[in-house]
């Protein structure tokens, strides 16, 4: 129990897949103002990090691998996550078609792509088994999700702040994930 | 230190007769200096008739009073001059006798200093009566007959909101009232107006609380007054042993007298925000209004006057008047001694919710309690405003809960959506927030320019919404027409086509036969259709109405 | 989706820079560019992957269809990147282990989905080449600009271990990490010093945007404004 | 010209309180001094210079007014970094750190009241990442009683293998006006001359190579330091731990002073002062192998004081609500008691800090406090549920009146 918590812990916090490893840091300035669309962006890249991660890793254990195929990982694992994406969005679009009518959600996910490719490769090449594997994409996929949040609760503070005109928007946004990422790497050797 | 000191304070005032109970606490609250012990080392004095009175016709919220006299007229001393248009305006009673100059626009005390009509009278010092009316013994008459009485006086709430009485007794009356808080808690700075008035009428405040509660026949009655009011409170308990009214005692801090904040502290229970107190069985009445009413009933004298603080380092002997409405505020100030020099600003009502009067010609109105010639050491300038720390003392001192620093943020940003969230509306601008803020904001400012520009911004909405949802309506009438429309267009290109046809084909017996019996069925379906079209005209109503809800 | 909108998205270097005005396929560029030499075999792989994809897809764009060519795509991209991602592991391997596992992620970046969407999706082949180029030569400039300066930072050096980028070195010329550390200003080479060196030049960009387009003032204003202004003042007016 | 009310403010400027706060630590800071010499002064001294300096230059720069120097926030960051960053540091390390917090984390996100990150702090940890060993070596000069008489130390060089032999006391001897002029002579070129060329520096000054007992602790392995926190505080003996625990006793009482005074709430020191011992006294198993060190040591064995009633209380950067607050200690607690016993960096106050600012914002808007005379969730847009859940009936709605439309 404890080795899965470590490794939940470890993904994300310490090793966080956005500020430490630095994937999928687009989706950071591609999502929108309001909190709640933040929120929504969150739970979805939750679920498509997971799952895909999880397939991926599955596919490579238990396909690829013995087959000797590792080349083919990149196409297999961006497959699986495309398709995956696009079957989530299609079956969100019948349930809430106005909701999904910004179709830039779909884009935000699509970069969200670049965390799941990352984190499916990190498995792919790592020695942890099965399970702890789903652990882990567990764990990438809770600190995603949750500095997607944290960042937009910022940004909101950020908006009303009187930052010098050239650093305002994208520039003190990267500046203060700087200062997060300089805080998280201080959890170095929590896990 | 403050707790222990409160302590000793509750046991020694239990021991006296009628103090019921010690409050119930109410969130947030500051304790500001109050300046109060000025103006309460003499009596409340009458003052002599002034040369002139303006009465404002309006002087409470609600509507405007219709004039009954004219320029040229005589009037005498509690004659009306002026009737109530509808049930949020009053009857207004001459002060003194005199003849009316003139009626026309004049300052008045109001927060964004509009002028107001007002009736002028000359008054010629004799003060004459209409006529000397007879005392009525109240407890003789029912209850109907009581209300026209009070509803007459011309009364208004006497607290500084001025909420026309009338108004407050209607509500009232129709529902279930069970207690009658009469309001003493005058928590405002320089304000001592309330507490002169019990200290020296008590008798008179407890009989006015007693017909009131008689006569929205409620169950108990409760006088609320604060901690430090001491005088107060002997002379209440001393006049309140042969009565059913309680006293409740409330915390020394401001805004203690708000009326959400009296009825929470009393009851125990917070009071929704969508709901009156009315709703909550409880009927608020200020200590001014309630005598106001006892000499409306027991006196039958209409309200001409109210008890006014003058007070501020800018008089020389600050005291309580019983001014009559319409003495203009400068001659209020001469009685006083003012120093011209030393006199900075002119504050109506307390230092931390009142109105700065520009033009101190402007009369007294019923619900001025409280007039501050202050000094520059009183009122400084104000100091340029530094930026935010978010130190959290103005959420501290919200009574309303709010988080004031997050308020001013959304304010500075415009964002509607987020003061929405973030209980704007809920504010009720006492002023706490601004009161102890380091960086000395003027937060209350702030929040008034943006509820101005949401109410603004909600009536474009509005418009904008009702021309949405009447473009709906339109386009689902045209698709409900066209729904009905289509079967005939679907028979007309069957028919249609077969007469244009006719030329071009050979004409023979059969097709001669077959035509006919079209002809037939197409005037027979058209009759059907005659019918059904007759008969539908309901649906289209009915359908719009769905649509609208 | 017009062609106004293709037009302004389509990417250049100055205004329309992925990465510093569109903050556009960020990953690989802050984490590989410790050193302009993983900068540059990382610039040059990505344009090899933008090159060949766009020219794929405006090739094969009837063939698409449309509501699965986001996959297509994808896939596309991923072929190329897997071509690449052999490619250098066969004649770079020193390189393509300190770059890891950002080679792959090629594939996610999303400048150049965009790019095939709304460029090489709706341009013949010629078209969306130059498009492409120029897409590339953004990118290229501010990897290297956060590379060299963060190499210049950390190691006072520029183009260290260039030999690394011609084909097949010998693993002994890689740079050992224990050797970067040591060096001038160790701190310059974690991850928050890119996110922190990479906000300096974004706001060194705005405001060199902001220069020249108040020199051209019938330019289209393309700095990333404010989200909303400070309204300050109106509160002395009387209410 | 305002011309509303209220008319009456409370005479409590933001000047002052700053400065009352600075007041609270002075006796923390004399009790460093007194134990650790005079780095810590020096250290104050440089910092709030250049505080000034550079808050002045952002201003000019901003072209915003002179005036607001008056606020003495500047100083109040100078005088808390100076207490973080070991004693007698080098000047460079405090001008960089001191930029770092004023002009980057301060005035780069818009100034006073903006900066969502504490930027003493901000300046600690980026200091103790971009230079580990000068931030983790306290070495300390000379002890002010001591003067030159505390030789026996002189081999510990300053670096994180020292930490061993550190684990020491230095000679009690007299005191007197003589050796605290002698210690002064003997710190000033300490500050100067040990980073270019440590050997001599080392020579010139008998230095000691010291860290917070915590630490010393963990390096060392614990043994030697738990017998002498079991026995408790011995005010007479002259060693570090002493001296921590002396210190921590200060800033515990001055931060009661500042509560008494309502400069602060007590939400944030008491959450994060009982979270640390909530969790400590956890994972407290004495006697077994796996020993994480006593409460008592994680309360007064290193800045967990000055950090709960001074640093986590910063309201600029702290969160705002009451629930907020609780939250946001409870945070910080946890992540300082973590950090310290399995991370990998020594001093946690600092990171755990940032860490707490960084989730300060999601707290602000999700714990709100009730409005008054709103039931919990019923009111518009108030709190998680509003937010989240009725978008869905929202959708549903919407999504038939457009079908209704569209048919």
């Amino acid at each position: 129990m404890t080795t899965y918590l470590g490794i939940i812990i470890g993904a994300a916090l310490v090793n966080n897949v956005f500020l430490v490893q630095l994937l999928g840091v687009s989706s950071l300035f591609l999502s929108s103002n309001k909190l709640q669309n933040a929120l929504e962006l969150a739970l979805l890249n939750f679920v498509v990090l997971f799952l895909a991660a999880s397939i991926n890793l599955a596919i490579f254990r238990l396909i690829l691998n013995p087959l000797g195929l590792e080349f083919l990982r990149i196409i297999c694992f961006v497959a699986v996550s495309s398709t995956l994406t696009i079957l989530i969005l299609e079956s969100l679009k019948k349930k809430f078609p106005l909701s999904l009518r910004r179709q830039r959600l779909a884009f935000y996910l699509t970069s969200g792509n670049s965390a799941i490719l990352g984190v499916s490769i990190i498995n792919a090449d790592s020695v942890l088994s099965l399970t702890h594997g789903v652990a882990y994409n567990f764990g990438a996929a809770l600190g995603f999700a949750l500095m997607i949040i944290s960042f937009a609760a910022l940004r909101l503070r950020l908006d009303t702040a009187d930052i010098p005109t050239p650093f305002r928007g994208a520039a003190i946004q990267l500046i203060s994930a700087g200062i997060v990422s300089m805080c998280l790497l201080g959890f170095a050797g929590l896990v | 230190m403050r707790l222990f000191r409160n302590m000793f304070a509750n046991s020694k005032l239990r021991k006296m007769a009628g103090v019921q109970s010690i409050a119930h606490s109410t969130p947030g609250g500051i304790t500001p200096h109050l300046h109060k012990s000025r103006s309460l080392r003499s009596k409340i004095m009458a003052i002599p008739i002034p040369p002139h009175l303006l009465i404002p016709l309006q002087q409470q919220q609600g509507t405007a009073s219709a004039a009954c006299v004219k320029a040229g007229d005589r009037v005498l001393k509690y004659q009306k001059i002026a009737d109530a248009t509808d049930s949020t305006s009053l009857d207004i009673y001459a002060p003194s006798s005199g003849v009316v100059s003139m009626i026309q626009n004049h300052t008045t005390i109001n927060p964004a200093e509009k002028e107001q009509l007002c009736i002028f009278i000359d008054t010629d010092g004799k003060d004459e009566e209409l006529a000397e009316i007879d005392a009525i013994e109240w407890q003789t008459l029912t209850r109907e007959e009581l209300l026209p009485v009070i509803r007459n006086a011309g009364i208004c709430g006497m607290g500084g909101a001025g909420f026309p009485l009338p108004k407050k007794m209607e509500t009232s009356s129709n529902r279930e009232i069970h207690t009658l808080i009469v309001n003493a808690a005058e928590c405002e700075p320089f304000i001592t107006a309330d507490q002169a008035l019990i200290r020296e009428r008590s008798e008179a405040v407890i009989q006015g609380a007693e017909i009131l509660q008689y006569a929205i026949n409620a169950k108990h009655c409760v006088i609320a007054i604060e901690r430090s009011k001491g005088d107060a409170i002997a002379a209440l308990s001393k006049s309140i042993s042969h009565s059913s009214v309680e006293i409740v005692i409330l915390d020394d801090k401001y805004p203690a007298g708000g009326e959400r904040q009296v009825i929470q502290a009393v009851s125990g229970k917070e009071l929704q925000a969508n709901k009156l107190p009315a709703d909550a069985g409880i009927h608020l009445q200020n200590v001014g209004s309630v005598y106001a009413v006892y000499r409306a009933v027991a006196e039958s004298k209409p309200c001409i006057s109210r008890i006014t603080t003058l007070t501020g380092e800018a008089l020389q002997t600050p005291k309580n008047f019983e001014a009559l409405i319409g003495t203009p505020v400068s001659f209020l100030f001469d009685l006083c001694g003012i120093d011209k020099k030393n006199h900075a600003k002119t504050v109506v009502g307390g230092s931390l919710m009142g109105i700065e009067l520009m033009d101190t010609s402007a009369p007294v109105m019923q619900s001025s309690n409280c007039l501050i010639a202050g000094s520059l050491a009183e009122f400084p300038d104000t100091i340029p405003e530094q930026p935010c720390i978010r130190c959290g003392f103005c959420a501290e001192a919200c009574p309303a809960g709010l988080l004031p620093q997050q308020l001013l943020s959304y304010s500075r940003s415009e964002d509607a959506q987020q003061l929405e969230d973030h209980g704007l509306f809920d504010c009720i601008e006492c002023g706490a927030c601004s009161y102890v803020c380091p960086s000395k904001i003027p937060l209350v400012q702030y929040y008034r320019n943006s509820k101005e520009q949401l109410a603004l911004s909600q009536e474009v909405f509005d418009t904008s919404k009702g021309w949405q949802a009447r473009f709906q309506d339109h386009q689902y009438r045209i698709k409900k027409l066209k729904d009905e429309a289509e079967p005939r267009t679907a028979i007309k290109p069957a028919n249609i086509p077969s007469a244009e046809e006719k030329p071009q084909g050979t004409f023979s017996k059969d097709q001669a036969i077959l035509d006919v019996a079209a002809a037939v069925s197409r005037v027979k379906a058209r009759r059907k259709n005659v019918i059904a079209s007759s008969e539908s005209p309901a649906k289209p109503i009915q359908a719009d109405g769905e649509a609208e809800t | 989706m017009s062609t106004e909108y293709h037009r302004e998205h389509s990417f250049g270097i100055l205004k329309e820079n992925p990465v510093l005005v569109h903050l556009l396929g960020l990953s690989p560029v802050l984490a590989i560019s410790t050193t302009l030499t993983n900068g540059i075999a990382m610039a040059i792989a990505t344009v090899f992957v933008v090159v060949c994809s766009s020219l794929c897809v405006s090739l094969l764009r009837t063939q698409i269809n449309s509501s699965w060519r986001f996959l297509y795509f994808m896939l596309i991209i991923a072929c190329f990147t897997t071509a690449v991602d052999i490619l250098m592991q066969w004649t770079h391997f020193p390189i393509y282990r300190e770059l890891g596992i950002y080679v792959p992620l090629i594939c996610c970046n999303f400048a150049i989905l965009i790019n095939l969407e709304t460029v090489a999706y709706h341009n013949d082949w010629k078209n969306s080449l130059g498009k492409a180029g120029r897409l590339s030569a953004g990118y290229c400039l501010a990897l290297i600009l956060l590379s060299s300066s963060r190499e210049l930072l950390a190691n006072g050096t520029l183009l260290e271990h260039w030999e690394l980028l011609l084909p097949g070195a010998s693993d002994s010329a890689a740079v050992s990490e224990t050797e970067a550390l040591n060096n001038l200003f160790s701190f310059v080479a974690y991850q928050p010093a890119a996110l922190i060196l990479l906000g300096f030049l974004v706001a060194a960009w705005n405001s060199l945007n902001t220069q020249l387009m108040s020199s051209k003032p019938a330019a289209k204003q393309s700095v990333i404004p404010a989200k909303r202004e400070r309204v300050t003042g109106k509160v002395g007016a009387k209410t | 010209m305002i011309n509303s009310s209220p008319f009456q403010h409370r005479e409590q400027s933001i000047g002052d309180i700053m400065s009352l706060v600075i007041m609270a630590c002075i006796p923390g800071i004399c009790m460093s001094t007194w134990f650790f010499g005079y780095g810590l002064i020096i250290n104050i001294v440089l910092a709030a210079c250049c505080a000034l300096a550079f808050e002045a230059a952002a201003l000019l720069l901003r072209s915003r007014s002179l005036m607001q120097l008056k606020d003495n926030s500047a100083l109040l960051t100078a005088v808390l970094f100076a207490i973080a960053i070991p004693p007698g540091s080098p000047w460079w390390l405090v001008v960089t750190g001191i930029f770092v917090a004023i002009v980057l984390v301060k005035h780069l996100y818009g100034g006073l009241g903006q900066n969502p990150f504490n930027p003493a702090m901000t300046a600690y940890v980026f200091l103790l990442l971009a230079f580990p060993l000068d931030m983790t070596s306290w070495h300390v000069p000379v002890p002010l009683e001591g003067a030159v008489g505390s030789t026996v130390l002189s081999n510990s060089l300053p670096n994180l293998s020292g930490f061993d032999n550190a684990i020491a006391s230095s000679s009690m001897s007299s005191l007197g006006w003589q050796s605290l002029k002698l210690s002064l002579l003997a710190t000033l070129p300490f500050l100067s001359a040990f980073y270019e060329n440590p050997e001599t520096a080392v020579e010139l000054i008998d230095g000691m190579a010291m860290a917070t007992p915590l630490i010393e602790y963990k390096m060392a392995g614990k043994s030697a330091l738990l017998a002498s926190w079991d026995s408790g505080l011995n005010i007479f003996s002259r060693q570090s731990e002493t001296a921590w625990e002396m210190a921590n006793i200060s800033y515990l009482v001055a931060g009661l002073y500042l509560l008494y005074k309502g400069i602060i709430s007590w939400h944030i020191p008491l959450s994060i002062v009982v979270t640390v011992l909530i969790i400590s006294s956890l994972f407290y198993a004495p006697g077994s192998s796996s020993v994480f060190g006593t409460p008592y040591l994680h309360l007064f064995g290193s800045a967990t004081m000055i950090g709960a009633f001074f640093i986590a209380t910063d309201p600029v950067s702290a969160a705002t609500s009451k629930s907020g607050k609780i939250i946001y200690g409870i945070l910080i607690g946890c992540a300082i008691y973590s950090i310290r016993v399995w991370g990998s960096y020594l001093d946690s106050i600092a990171l755990a800090v940032l860490f707490g600012n960084f989730f300060a914002p999601l707290l602000d808007h999700y714990c709100r406090p009730r409005i008054y005379g709103h039931k919990k969730h019923t009111s518009d847009g108030l709190g998680f549920r509003k937010k989240t859940l009725p978008l869905l009936g929202k959708l549903r709605v919407e999504k038939s009146k457009a079908e209704e439309i569209e048919s």
